[in-house]
């Protein structure tokens, strides 16, 4: 990444907008719409400005997401690249049909006579205290659905390059943005800048380390990389790898980190059964097995909703000191 | 007649401050998360459960603190609940968006918008089949009425002609939207006879207007004649949610509804039938009292403890 | 006029045929799976296709083989598609309930019931931004209009006033269940004032009177003002999909329905207009060979290779 | 299970009614609804008779899948305990909001004041020649959602008992009718019989062996059958296992054939991410790593939606041939 351009300080919220804005400024074809995106500024104030500046191409919706994500579709399919925002990510199960049935399977079902450009933009992920209808990992839905890329920025600059090459792929893409991080800081260019786009399906190492490997993502990514710090303390060199995308996996990254470390922890908001922990677990164990000197772990949410009350919230999620005791756990192995 | 009202004024009072000391709550950020308050909306819970009796059912909105204690559940529960504690309605599993009290019939405040609607019904076909000669409520916003479960449910309940009401709270906006910009045709009562079902729009302000047209919608339904859609006009006084300062509106909108509190129409009825204002104030301070003793007994009891997140998942 | 007319009962004749050819081909079992026929509703799909021009976009459902011929499919790909070879519309991965041909603006056939309308939704959206002027239309049955996205879809476009038509194949069963047994109110266009669209029923068995009122629907869309809600009445003159005998129909309907067969009607008006018999039987006998010939192509081309199925899942 | 009971033969679509009538003539809690259930006796035909046994509480309902499943939640908190149909799995999606947010959290949501006895019945899996929106496994859909059991019947006897379980129980099951095994017949008591309800949560061994084992379930459990047979032949002594119940999983079973045979091969209809097949490598792998002697597999579905053409579908599938390949592979590795 050029570091040539001149940078400015932002938040991961007002990075959506600004990738949005970039996106809409040097793209015609890409559109926006969702609940109260355009002259509400989003319901997070993270569209804010887009409508003044971009007119018709950001519309306000009524409450109708399935609605919302058909129109994508059938937009795209027209030649537009239409960007849809689902307010909360737990909000997917409304519209489950049109991202799993339609928007997944159209360009397979017509044996490839389009593709379809839809990149669908939602706020995932717990710690806020919005309780159980409102703080899921709802990524966690659409692993088993083929004809999806999903990806799970969890800073400033991930956000801005992944959204951004979201919307310039020809595939359907769900961008989760975690609600819990919209205050994090980082630093983007201060006019658009191609150097800033971050490749879909590449993860990202962000601390090197000898004695295991942790992945994990966005609020589990800076969790992780509090618990490296303290783990160095303890005399183990954590390495932590975000893979940023989930579909498609860099396992491959994940791998030659093995090759040094041999030992493995996936730390993974949300439960653990069926998300992409436990699906990248499997696949270090079947595919990569010879590299494990330690039985792979996976350290997740609970078995249940996520509760409202904080005691219970904290509780639920993963933080750095069971992430840290674990670790220990795993290279003491 | 009188006294009746004199109850329901109580009970709107109570909704009021119990909404205004939770708004002080979340600015003083002693919750988290998100609230929606009611203040303004009174009239139209109040109204429609007045026209209950016991065995019947609610549910609503993540807007639903009104509703669930007009049907009676108790404030400090309440309270307790917003405030994640071990003994709020819910032991601090739903917060503010799922306040929820089987034992009073409030079967629940739902987070998602329309998910309640078929519920309500399920509950009424229940007591169709089981001939209990209940009835159901659910009462959900103008900007509900535009989504797919509005639509599923209001014509399978008309088909059925299950003994339930569908209770629109038309405070004229969405989030932030005015009902004109997401909706082709806003008048909501157009869209009832293509459900082969009576459409009744009310002043939702007026909770003796509101009382009788949910009972008169309640007769038909108990009379096995089906649902009917009820559309309360009313608004909603603050934004949206904590965070709205609700700077969309246009000027004097709010002042001319301020005028139509529903608190101070109750209290011309009420002036209007002779009650005097020294029992009016009387009645409004005992109210608030009330409410204040509630809120303190819920912020003195104690946090769930975190093993407790394990439990009611499964039976 | 008459050579349009023509043209139009030319192609019912063809999609009649198709369906004939794919009855026997799955009562022979030479095709698996499922599938659904439109014999009886030709007129719907033809003579609304008859008032779309090039660029113009259609969804239909999976009873879509009509729809997809009539915007100009070709015959031999569209059989080649059911019969799953490789040089099928869709290669063979989508099958019967799945045509789609985008050269000819056929979006496609979808399986889950409502799904389309939003997609056509869109497709008008996209041409009100970019100014092109194309209209859309969505096909869809009598029962996918008690579906949520009905709703939806009708309100946002409406709202948005996108040129869009709603074109409803009221065939008077859902799978099975008439009409009545699962909708309150059986007249689907008395929806359309809660939308704040026009309704317009017709005769959808008679192709001029659908292409007339499709082209006034057309008209008002390209002109800015937005949707119309078309419920075209016909009847599907078989089951719902080959393993249906139909027994649930009472006794003479079918045939009063076929006696208002929309080839016949259209013979009718043809005659009417001085063409002889001589001349329409030669037109059925000519679609006929053109059916069989295409149906012969199909069937002689290659299945596809396994390796194929991993194509066309991503760009 | 007592087999004293005189027993008849019968196939796994007729068991369907079998069970539901059993289950409404035994408690009148018991109602039923869906598309086409009643006058039609169901779109599989495999509900016939019930409606004009049991009139009123078999309700033929409008095309409206969410409001089918919101009404089975309602009736549920008034004491009964509905059993709703979704005619093909793949329309769970319509309805994926009613079961992942309404039905699964209502009991932790409400702090446990009521139990949520939900049945929901739908056609899942591949091999009929439905194409991509009509073929699911839509039970990979639901693992992520604590608050659901699920459970996958492969028999007759299973059906029968696992859907009477089902219904008795006090929580939301759904119940997955594989479609490709309506034709499969066994045997059942010709009277309502609670000796042949099947416990949820209780894998069955469905054949014993010492040098692997194989988890498979509905279609998957027969071919696997079959290729443990060919595998004998080739010196290899396979054990199959059904887990039958998918949530809650019965790994020790699992764990117990581990401990003989050290090698595990999970064979799954469906993609592999995010599937149930993937969760149980990843817990075996992380729980009882020490047990394995080799790598553990998966051997699943493609990462494609199901093709409609009978040779690529046939290709998607496993087969008896490639599970016998690859266990012969593990066994050898
Ligand atoms: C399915 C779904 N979509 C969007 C939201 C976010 N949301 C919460 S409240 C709201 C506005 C609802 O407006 P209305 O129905 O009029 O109710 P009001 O808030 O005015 O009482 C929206 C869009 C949601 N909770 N659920
Ligand atoms: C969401 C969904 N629910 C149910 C079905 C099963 N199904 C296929 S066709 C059909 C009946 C549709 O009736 P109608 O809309 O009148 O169309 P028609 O078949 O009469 O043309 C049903 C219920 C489906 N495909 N999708
Ligand atoms: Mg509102
Ligand atoms: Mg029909």
């Amino acid at each position: 990444m050029t570091t040539v351009a001149t940078t400015v300080e932002i938040n991961y919220r007002k990075a959506i907008a600004r990738a949005l804005a970039d996106a809409l400024a040097t793209d015609e074809r890409v559109v926006f719409l969702g609940e109260d995106v355009g002259a509400a500024g989003g319901a997070f104030k993270a569209t804010e400005g887009l409508k003044e500046r971009f007119g018709d191409r950001v519309r306000d919706t009524p409450i109708a997401e399935q609605a919302i994500v058909g129109t994508a579709i059938g937009a795209a399919l027209m030649g537009l690249r239409p960007v849809a925002e689902i307010m909360f990510a737990d909000f997917a199960g409304v519209c489950f049909d049109q991202i799993v049935n339609s928007l997944a399977k159209y360009r397979y079902t017509t044996g490839g006579q389009v593709s379809v450009p839809v990149t669908i933009r939602m706020a995932n992920g717990a710690g806020a205290g919005f309780g159980p209808q409102h703080s899921q990992q709802a990524e966690n839905w659409f692993l088993n659905v083929p004809g999806l890329k999903i990806v799970v920025p969890g800073t400033v600059e991930d956000l801005y390059g992944l959204l951004r090459s979201a919307i310039r792929d020809d595939d359907p893409v769900l961008v989760f943005e975690h609600k819990n991080l919209f205050g994090v800081k980082g630093r983007l260019p201060a006019e658009p800048d191609d150097a800033y786009l971050v490749p879909l399906g590449v993860a990202s190492v962000v601390r090197p380390g000898t004695d295991i490997t942790i992945v994990a993502a966005q609020q589990m990514r800076h969790r992780a990389l509090a618990a490296a710090a303290q783990l160095e303390g303890d005399g183990i060199s954590a390495e932590v790898i975000d893979p940023r995308t989930l579909v498609p996996f860099d396992l491959d990254t994940v791998a030659e980190s093995l090759g040094r470390t041999s030992r493995l922890l996936v730390v993974q908001e949300g439960p653990p059964d069926g998300g992409w922990g436990a699906t990248l677990v499997a696949r270090v164990a079947a595919e990569h097995f010879e590299l494990l000197d330690a039985a792979p772990a996976l350290l997740a949410g609970d078995r249940t909703p996520v509760p409202y009350a904080t005691p219970l919230e904290d509780a639920w999620l993963p933080d750095a000191a069971r992430i840290r005791a674990e670790a220990a756990r795993i290279v003491r192995y | 007649m009188t006294d009746e009202l004199l109850d329901l004024l109580r009970r709107m009072h109570e909704i009021r401050f119990f909404e205004d000391t939770v708004k002080d709550w979340f600015t003083r950020a002693l919750v988290r998360g998100s609230t929606h308050l009611y203040q303004g909306q009174e009239a139209v819970a109040v109204g429609v459960c007045a026209a209950l009796r016991p065995g019947d059912t609610t549910t609503c909105t993540y807007r639903g603190h009104g509703t669930v204690l007009a049907q009676g559940a108790p404030l400090d529960r309440a309270f307790g609940e917003i405030l994640g504690k071990a003994n709020g309605l819910c032991r601090g599993k739903g917060g503010s968006m799922h306040l929820t009290d089987l034992s009073v019939g409030a079967l629940g405040s739902f987070a998602i918008v329309g998910a309640h609607l078929p519920i309500s019904a399920g509950a009424a076909w229940a007591a169709q089949l089981l001939g209990t000669g209940a009835v159901s409520v659910t009462f959900f916003g103008d900007g509900a009425a535009n989504i797919g479960t509005f639509h599923e449910t209001l014509n399978m309940a008309s088909t059925w002609k299950l003994p339930v009401l569908f209770v629109i709270e038309n405070n004229l906006y969405g989030e932030y939207s005015p009902i004109a910009s997401t909706t082709a045709n806003p008048v909501l009562i157009d869209r009832a006879p293509g459900y082969g079902m009576p459409g009744v729009r009310v002043d939702g302000n007026d909770v003796i207007a509101v009382r009788d047209t949910a009972r008169e919608a309640v007769a038909r339904a108990r009379a096995g004649a089906g649902p009917t859609l009820i559309e309360a006009m009313t608004y909603r006084q603050l934004g949206h949610s904590r965070s709205d300062p609700a700077k969309y509106r246009p000027a004097g909108e709010l002042e001319s509804w301020l005028a139509r509190d529903p608190i101070t129409i109750a209290e011309q009825w009420l002036r209007s039938l002779g009650v005097s204002d020294a029992d009016l104030d009387k009645l409004r301070d005992d109210a608030a009292a009330t409410v204040r003793d509630a809120a303190d007994r819920a912020m003195s009891w104690p946090d769930p403890d975190p093993a407790e997140r394990f439990e009611d998942v499964l039976a």
